[in-house]
């Protein structure tokens, strides 16, 4: 499936790229997997949450077709 | 919830004015108001800070933002919250943050503002870039 | 206290501006400023009240206010402390008190500001003097 | 010995007076007593502080010709 995927914050400067579209067969444990693999990330999946179009998920969320994903690596607002 | 509760999160991209939000709290029945101002440091970590940068999912800080709004006011015996976050480039002493209470007693007007500013911090998806007095720049990932 | 910490507490005679109280603690070093505002309220013990008079003993209420003020720039981890009180005839909805704290953090600051107001409710000689909708009056001396 | 006394919120307005000049020979205890049985005071020394001279004082204060003495009802700032 074709999923679109948005980056923030560290994990969009080690990608070196704002958006991408990907096409990815497995869950999201193994997309993150995959993407940290590319990108060459250090966090571990441990420390960051799951979105999907726009709400905070669980990684055992089903993925489908045309997803917005997006990996939130620890927030510091405020 | 009542129908004459209210609350309002925002993202914020040019400057939070404390005195307006303060004011739009205003509320015959109210005798407390609290309000948090979190402002931008000159020092992080034992660093000198030279620039700061807020960054944030917007669609998604804005809703959970409200939810955690929304959360307080059903939790605490409040009249009114009114929340803003900057984002983007802020100075040394500018306001990053605004949480503002109003309520009848001071009791829960302290519970909730002290509530909904550590909700923000912990759940709202907006990130911090610190630029430092050495030109080394990190972004914040809290432990 | 290191000699940059500051604190003052004050009875103000004509009007509280918050604003300028709030600008009065802006400190590069401060990351936290929480403020409190006691408002006066259009209502008190289920009866609707008209006006409100505070009255002071003003010499001992400076010297207690001060006093508080210090032992919370003592007790806690903060940088200024401001508070006033009002003194004369107030309007609903005027601000009866503020006080403002910032700190390098906000746990201390919000202690420091929950215990300031705190002991200004029980130790400052201030009275409340309160006309009500239906003519009546009465000081208000609590249990 | 003279001493001058203040009244404030409903100790005064049940005095009818500010301040007075009184003659005092006792302690500050009996000095309440004399004041609330002149003036009709319904409250107990219990509920009341004492202040001379502009600071807070127990009630066991020892008291001198000239001093400022002022009962303190119950505060209502905030």
């Amino acid at each position: 499936m074709r999923l679109q995927l948005r980056y923030f914050a560290s994990l969009r400067d080690a990608a070196g790229v704002e958006t991408e579209v990907v096409d990815h067969a497995g869950d999201a444990v193994a997309l993150y997997a995959a993407v940290s693999a590319r990108h060459g990330y250090a966090m571990p999946r441990e420390r960051v949450r799951l979105a999907v179009n726009g709400a905070v998920a669980p990684w055992d969320r089903v993925l489908a077709e045309g997803d917005e994903v997006v990996f939130l690596p620890p927030v510091s607002g405020g | 919830m009542s129908a004459t509760r209210r609350g309002q999160f925002r993202l914020n991209g040019h400057g939070i004015d404390v005195a307006a939000l303060r004011r739009s709290l205003e509320d015959p029945h109210c005798g407390a108001v609290v309000g948090f101002d979190g402002v931008v440091r000159d020092h992080h970590g034992g660093r000198a800070v030279s620039a700061l940068r807020y960054e944030a999912y917007a669609d998604l800080a804005e809703r959970e933002g409200q939810a955690i709004v929304d959360e307080a006011l059903a939790r605490f015996d409040v009249r009114g919250i009114v929340a803003e976050h900057r984002v983007g480039l802020l100075a040394i002493g500018d306001v990053a943050v605004y949480v503002g209470v109003s309520a009848a007693h001071r009791d829960a007007a302290f519970a909730a503002c002290r509530h909904v500013i550590d909700e923000i911090k912990a759940r709202v998806p907006i990130w911090k870039h610190e630029r430092y007095g050495d030109g080394a720049a990190a972004w914040i990932h809290p432990d």
